[in-house]
Parts: C-alpha cells; sequence; structure tokens
C-alpha cells in the first residue's frame, strides 16, 4: 500500500516525488506510542545495540503532529481504541502504521473466546502497512520491518537483494 | 556633478536594501509554497479529530483560556527595561575610543557610571522579591 | 519546599497526561487539575491495557497459565512465575529438587538487575537525560543475551515449571554471569558517578513527594517505595521462601522519605542481587531439575492458598481459590505497582507538575501490571 | 505474638454461638448463620480459624457478617496491619458472593489476615473500608467492576480497569462475552 493511498498534491513531477519518497523512505519518525511489552522491544531498538538510527528511525517524536510512523506496539483494549483513533487522526500525512506483535497484528496471546476487553488486531479499524509478527519480536524483526516499509514507501534499495544475485 | 552622483549612491543603496528584503523574504516564504505545492492536500481519518488540540490521544478538558498567576511577571518586565538600556550602548560602542578622548580612561569611566546607577533598579528590584519564586494566588473577597 | 495552597485557586485547568505521554512509560492516564504549574488534585485512570489475566486464569488449565506471568510485568517476568510456581507446588505439595531452586533464584535475581537497569535508564531520562538509557540498556543487553541462552526469550519466559524447569544451565551460562558479576560492579561506579553525583539530578529528587511511613502502610506500598520511607519490608527476608535463606544480603532501606531514597535504594538492591548470583553460582549443587515423580495432571486440593514473592516492583501475591479441578475457581493477582500508583493522587496534591512527573519515575509504573 | 493478640481480638468479635438468638443489637451471630453447603464439609460457620502458614499462606481465616467488617477492619488499623488486596470470589453454586480482604504486616512478626464476608448474589453490597484505609479505594473499585458487588459509601464507585459505560461484570461465572 505505502505510497499509493497517500492524498494527491497540487504539483505532481514524477521525479521529484521519486526524490520526496527516498528522503522519506530514509527518515522515517516514530510515534513514541509504547502499549506493552512490544514498547520495551521497540526502546531496545531504539538504544545502542540494535540501533535504529542506521536506517534513520530512532527520532521518537512523542506529539503526533511530527511523526510520520505510528507503530502499534502491544495490546489494543476497547478503552484505548478512541485514543488511537484520536492520534492517527492528528498525524499529517504522509503516515504509515506498523502493527508491531501478535497483539497488534490479531489479538495475539489475549484473544481466547469469552474475552471482553480486546480489540482483535489493529487493522480492524487502522490502515496497517507492516505487519511484524513475534511475541514480543526480537529487535531484529523491528528492523527488518522498517526496511520493509521503506520499499513499500520507494523503489530505492538499501542493498542489492540477496536472493536475487 | 557632485549631486547626481550622491543621487546615484542614494538609488544604488536603495537596490541593495530591496535586494535584502527581497532576499530574505523568498528565503523564509519560499520553502513554505514549495511545501504546499508538494504536500498532500488532506489527511486520511478515522474520527474527524485531525484539527483537535493534542492531548495524549484524549479529547481535551474544559477550556484553555483561563487567567492563571504568571509567577515571574516582573522579572520578565525588568528584562525589558535592561534591554532597552543595552539598547543605549549600541552607539556608544561604535565611537568607543575614538575622537577626541582616544585612549583615554574617561571613555570606560563613563560608560560604568552609566550602568552602574541603572544597576541600582536591580538592586531596588532584589529586595522588593522580585526574584524570588513563590506562588500568585489571589484573594477573590 | 514549594508553599502549601494557600487558598482556593480562583481558576484551574485540566490537564490530560494521557495515554500517550513519554513519563507514564505506558498506557497510564491522569487528569490533572492545574493551577498554573502546580497541581490542585489529579486522579488517575487506569485500564487501557486491561487484558484480562485474572478471566484466563479461570478459563486455563494450570500449565497454560505459565505464560501470562511473564506478559503482566515483561521486566521482571521470571519474578511473577516464581511466585505462580510456588503457589501451586505449596498447594499441591510437589517438591523442587535442590539445583532448581537455586537455578530459579539465580534467574531471578539477574531478571531483577536487568528491570532496574531499565528504570534507571528510563528515569534519568525522564529527567532530561538521555546518555544513561543508552549504557544501561546496552548492561541489559547482556543480561538479556545470558537469559535467552538458557529460556529461549528475551522478555517474556516460560522457564519454569511445576516442580523445576524445563531445561538445565550448561556451563557457558555459568561463566558469562561469573563474567558478568564483576562487569556489572564497574558499570554501577560508573553509574555513581555519571548520575548520582550529578547536582541537578539530586536537586531535582531531594525532598520531592516525600511520602510518609503512614501513608505507605494505608496504601498498602511495598518494595522501594516503601523502603524509601523506613519501612524495612522485603519478602524475601519477612517472609523467606524458596532457598533465599541461604543466602546472606541486606535489605537498603532509606529514611528520607524522597524520590531521591526511592532512588538510592533500587540502586543498592542491584549490588545485592550482584551477591546473591554470585552466592547462587558458588553453591549450585548438582543433581537433577525436576522431580522424578510428577503428577500427570496438576489438579490442588480444594481450598484458598496464598502466596507473596518479592518482584523488582514489589511484593507480588497470587491468591488460589481452587475447588480440585485442572482449572482454578479463582486467581487473584496482587500487583504491587497497583497499590504504589495508588498512593499518587494523594501524594502528588500542590506539587509542582515536573516534580510529580519525577516522583512517577521513581515508583517504576509497568502499566499491564497495574491493570492486569 | 500479634497473631494472638489479633486472633484473641477477633473472638471477642464474635460472642458464643449461644444457641438462643441473642436480642438485636450488634452481631446476633445467631441467626445469620449462612446455611451453605461447602462442598461435604459443613457450612463454615462466622468465626477464626488458625490456618497451616506453611500450606496456604496465611495464619488467620476470619469470615464475618457485612455489619462486622468495619470493627475487624479498624482493629486492624490500630494493630498497625497494611491492606494487601480486596477481591471477590463467586460461589455460583451456593448462590453467594464472597469478598475476601487480605492483610499483612511490614515488620518481622508475621501475621496474614484474611477476612471473608459473604453476600448475598442477588443483592451484594458490603460496607466500605476507604474511610479507614483509602489504599481500598481503587481495590473496591475493582472488585465493584468484576463480581458488581455496591459498596455502600464509597466516595467514586465508577468502573475502573473496564471502560467507563461498562455494566456487565466479567468475573462472574455466568458471564457471557
Amino acid at each position: 500500500m505505502g505510497t499509493q493511498n497517500i492524498p494527491s498534491s497540487v504539483v505532481q513531477f514524477a521525479l521529484a516525488d521519486k526524490l520526496i519518497n527516498i528522503g522519506r523512505a530514509n527518515s522515517f519518525w516514530p510515534l513514541t506510542f509504547g502499549i506493552a511489552c512490544c514498547a520495551i522491544e521497540m526502546m531496545a531498538t531504539g538504544c545502542a545495540r540494535f540501533d535504529m538510527s542506521r536506517f534513520g528511525a530512532e527520532v521518537f517524536r512523542p506529539s503526533a503532529r511530527q511523526s510520520d510512523v505510528m507503530i502499534v506496539a502491544g495490546t489494543i483494549t476497547k478503552k484505548m481504541m478512541p485514543g488511537i483513533k484520536t492520534l492517527y487522526d492528528q498525524m499529517p500525512e504522509p503516515k504509515w502504521v506498523m502493527a508491531l506483535g501478535n497483539c497488534a497484528i490479531s489479538g495475539g496471546p489475549f484473544a481466547f473466546e469469552g474475552q471482553y476487553s480486546i480489540i482483535l488486531g489493529a487493522d480492524v479499524f487502522l490502515p496497517v502497512d507492516v505487519y511484524i509478527p513475534g511475541c514480543p519480536p526480537r529487535p531484529e524483526a523491528l528492523l527488518q520491518g522498517i526496511i520493509e516499509l521503506e520499499h513499500l514507501v520507494s523503489d530505492w534499495k538499501r542493498w542489492k537483494n540477496p536472493e536475487a544475485s | 556633478m557632485e549631486h547626481q552622483f550622491s543621487a546615484f549612491l542614494y538609488q544604488e543603496h536603495v537596490l541593495w536594501i530591496a535586494a535584502f528584503t527581497l532576499g530574505g523574504l523568498a528565503f523564509a516564504l519560499g520553502p513554505i509554497a514549495i511545501v504546499y505545492l508538494f504536500m498532500p492536500l488532506q489527511t486520511r481519518q478515522l474520527s474527524n479529530k485531525a484539527l483537535q488540540f493534542i492531548e495524549c490521544g484524549m479529547d481535551p478538558i474544559g477550556d484553555s483560556w483561563i487567567r492563571y498567576g504568571v509567577v515571574f511577571y516582573l522579572y520578565a518586565l525588568i528584562f525589558l527595561a535592561f534591554d532597552v538600556d543595552v539598547l543605549f550602548l549600541f552607539p556608544v560602542a561604535t565611537v568607543y575610543n575614538t575622537g577626541l578622548f582616544a585612549s583615554s580612561i574617561r571613555d570606560f569611566i563613563e560608560i560604568v557610571l552609566f550602568v552602574g546607577i541603572l544597576a541600582l533598579a536591580i538592586v531596588y528590584a532584589w529586595i522588593k522579591g522580585v526574584f524570588k519564586w513563590e506562588r500568585k494566588t489571589f484573594l477573590r473577597r | 519546599m514549594n508553599s502549601p495552597i494557600l487558598l482556593q485557586p480562583d481558576e484551574t485547568f485540566i490537564l490530560n497526561v494521557g495515554p500517550q505521554h513519554p513519563a507514564t512509560h505506558g498506557v497510564l492516564r491522569v487528569k490533572m487539575e492545574m493551577h498554573g504549574e502546580y497541581i490542585v488534585n489529579a486522579e488517575t485512570v487506569i485500564g487501557y491495557i486491561h487484558r484480562m489475566h485474572e478471566k484466563m486464569g479461570e478459563l486455563k488449565t494450570y500449565p497454560q497459565f505459565l505464560m501470562n506471568l511473564s506478559r503482566m510485568d515483561y521486566l521482571g517476568a521470571l519474578g511473577y512465575s516464581h511466585g505462580h510456581v510456588l503457589l501451586v507446588e505449596k498447594a499441591s505439595g510437589i517438591v523442587v529438587p535442590e539445583r532448581a531452586e537455586y537455578i530459579r533464584a539465580i534467574m531471578v535475581e539477574l531478571n531483577r538487575i536487568a528491570s532496574h537497569l531499565f528504570w534507571f535508564g528510563a528515569f534519568v531520562m525522564d529527567l532530561g537525560g538521555f546518555s544513561p538509557l543508552m549504557y544501561a540498556l546496552q548492561d541489559r543487553e547482556h543480561i538479556l543475551d545470558m537469559l535467552e541462552a538458557v529460556t529461549g526469550s528475551r522478555l517474556t519466559y516460560c522457564y519454569f515449571r511445576f516442580g523445576g524447569l524445563c531445561n538445565d544451565v550448561d556451563d557457558d551460562f555459568i561463566t558469562a554471569a561469573r563474567l558478568f558479576i564483576p562487569r556489572m560492579r564497574k558499570s554501577m561506579k560508573k553509574y555513581h558517578n555519571l548520575v548520582t553525583g550529578n547536582i541537578i539530578f539530586r536537586k531535582r529528587l531531594e525532598g520531592i513527594a516525600p511520602l510518609s511511613k503512614e501513608m505507605c502502610r494505608k496504601y498498602g506500598a511495598s518494595s522501594a517505595v516503601a523502603r524509601g520511607s523506613g519501612i524495612n519490608f522485603d519478602v524475601r527476608k519477612n517472609e523467606p521462601y524458596s532457598v533465599y535463606p541461604e543466602f546472606d544480603f541486606d535489605v537498603p532501606v532509606y529514611h528520607e522519605c524522597d524520590s531521591l531514597a526511592r532512588y538510592m535504594v533500587r540502586m543498592d538492591e542491584i549490588e545485592q542481587s550482584l551477591r546473591i548470583v554470585e552466592q547462587g553460582l558458588d553453591k549450585l549443587p548438582g543433581g537433577p531439575i525436576m522431580p522424578d515423580k510428577k503428577p500427570k495432571l496438576i489438579k490442588p486440593p480444594v481450598g484458598d492458598y496464598y502466596q507473596a514473592v518479592e518482584t523488582a516492583r514489589g511484593s507480588f501475591g497470587i491468591r488460589l481459590v481452587s475447588d480440585g479441578g485442572k482449572n482454578p475457581y479463582r486467581l487473584k493477582l496482587r500487583s504491587p505497582t497497583y497499590s504504589n500508583m495508588h498512593l499518587f493522587d494523594e501524594a502528588c496534591r500542590g506539587m509542582m507538575i515536573m516534580d510529580a512527573l519525577a516522583f512517577m519515575g521513581s515508583l517504576d509504573l509497568v502499566i499491564p501490571e497495574i491493570d492486569r | 505474638m500479634i497473631c494472638k493478640k489479633i486472633k484473641l481480638a477477633f473472638q471477642s468479635l464474635f460472642p458464643e454461638p449461644v444457641p438462643v438468638p441473642v436480642p438485636a443489637e450488634a452481631e446476633s451471630v445467631g441467626e445469620d448463620q449462612d446455611k451453605k453447603a461447602k462442598s461435604p464439609t459443613p457450612p463454615r460457620t462466622d468465626g477464626v480459624v488458625e490456618r497451616e502458614y506453611s500450606i496456604h499462606g496465611y495464619h488467620l481465616d476470619a469470615q464475618l457478617a457485612p455489619a462486622q467488617l468495619i470493627t475487624a477492619v479498624t482493629l486492624l488499623d490500630e494493630a498497625e496491619f497494611f491492606i494487601e488486596s480486596i477481591t471477590g470470589v463467586d460461589w455460583i453454586k451456593d448462590n453467594q458472593l464472597e469478598v475476601v480482604y487480605d492483610f499483612s504486616r511490614y515488620d518481622f512478626d508475621l501475621c496474614r489476615v484474611v477476612l471473608r464476608t459473604r453476600v448475598d448474589r442477588k443483592s451484594p453490597e458490603v460496607p466500605t473500608i476507604t474511610t479507614i484505609y483509602p489504599g481500598a479505594n481503587w481495590h473496591e473499585r475493582e472488585t465493584h467492576d468484576f463480581f458488581g458487588i455496591k459498596f455502600a459509601g464509597h466516595p467514586h464507585l465508577i468502573p475502573l480497569l473496564l471502560p467507563e459505560d461498562a455494566d456487565f461484570h466479567p468475573l462472574l461465572k455466568d458471564f457471557k462475552a
């Protein structure tokens, strides 16, 4: 999905858009929106060892006005859903959503019959671009998720595809 | 000759000033125009709350246009006064140590006197407790 | 000390320190009624990450519930499964071999150090210092590597079984742990020089949010929140369980009752946990890690059982009401941060908001543990 | 030992269950003997039972009528106990809801006390103890969330963990999602 459904702009130059998308792909600013265990792995990814800043994504913006990517890291409860909707609205275009962890993908370990307070996955009400499975996913999985989002946003490849050659 | 030449000098100055102001304006407003041309025109929304104030995801409760005690109000006023005071020192700086009393101590003493007298105002404010941090509370009878 | 509220403030506004806030470390919301920068009163709203652990406890059998405990408090997860496992063993009378008890104690203490390191990094980041977070999480990664080598996961362990452990500890874990201890002591010295001696850090914490002993008792606070106010309460010492009586360690207690005291308690606790791990590694006996005859199906006899353990955040208690079936009839999880956070509303009246957020950091909150 | 003192103090709460009904002052234990068939064992009468700590994890287990709750809790408050937790158990077979109070001590002479009160499932009503222990505020709100037990006199009894407009009580045995 990536850039296909971003609302159109006044001026559209193919070449300029390509250049702008490469810029966007190389500097995602995630919204600090850790809900549960996956937030700890997100913070560990942001820190020294796994180092998200190699891909330009280490600037965690607390306010929704300055962030591009909403990483939904944790279980979404029915009480929290209106809050997430408001945050998604307040983010300026272009914006993307990454569902981090099984809870954000499909409710994860808390989706059992007879459950009363969980939304089964972020894609019930959010247009999710990248799904990262795991409970919690390892920091390397989050890094690969960011690279996947880069491939969605612009067809510029950070390195050649190892399987292709 | 002399007159036209100075007139010309006068026009050239105007050109320089105009060029610089236009350049400044273009430098400031240019990116805004470029961004407006390339930015997406509307954002995808779920519950139509794009323009709502940011309150950590929740709807703001009550109004934020209220009167509350600004604690360092007088401190800000004093800063304003001394800002003007610094303004007087700029012309002095241009003619310091030139002209009649060059390389004599007189200029320095004059400035120290000027600033010293103004500094008395700070001492007065200090004693009145302007720099102490205490809450502004209103007795509403 | 800031002056108390002199009179009814004329106009206040309500500020949402809401679910998505960098200082709340999760989805905790505090509605603060503010007069200027001072908090007139605060109302904490929780439940944004209520994941029904207790409902799952009733629907799942005992072994199936093992994985829930580590998702309740994912920073110090092993302490929680330790409590759950001890409870069921006590109730159904399973005897745990000596080696498994020692390995459990070592693992729980390593996990406690990892949890305190994460708290230390996040707490100093709350006060504005960013670099200690990088150092602290780097040390924490060493511990996570060791724990991952044995248990297989970084945060949400499912390592304990009723009666012992799921796999044994090999030699390179022991050498890694032995190498880790002196290195950790060296970086603790570095943290004390970098942060504890910093005048800005001390000025931000001294005399902030004093919690009297009476208030701690009325709210049931435990761990560093209580020990920072002079209450010498540590479940490992007050109600000794598992092999803790064999270790000699002492419980750091400070009497200043302010946020700096709570900070110092946790920093000293890291040193005590290192001592326990050291003694554990020295006394590690051989032998099996699971009892040879283990009941096929865990069915504790009818009755009401309670087990309290000392986790990184306080005295975590589990109440099991069993009707003899393979599912618990009722499983109540008493989470320590629930009581620690409960006193925030009363303690933060009249404080400035930045002091209140520093106070919230000193409480060491993990929100899914509050909401369960 | 504090446990002995508390045990005696509790015993004084329950006059000997003399068969003739005691006239209508505070706790007339005789009448409200709840006829509860708790599996084969005889229905538990109000009173204090000494429990084996190493198996059950607590020392004293007292069952009282809701009316005696306040006196028992003030007694514990004076004896420097701290509140551990309040929870509910739904005995659907006996058509009753049970509220369980946990108290423990900070110092080394250990005494864990559990207070239980049983209320009818249709109109569960228990007096609040937030006046004595402000720490019980959240615990009571949570028990009200999960079991629907009303705590009379609670200052702020709105849902705590469930959404604000929640009217269901999930931990009841007959709760359908």
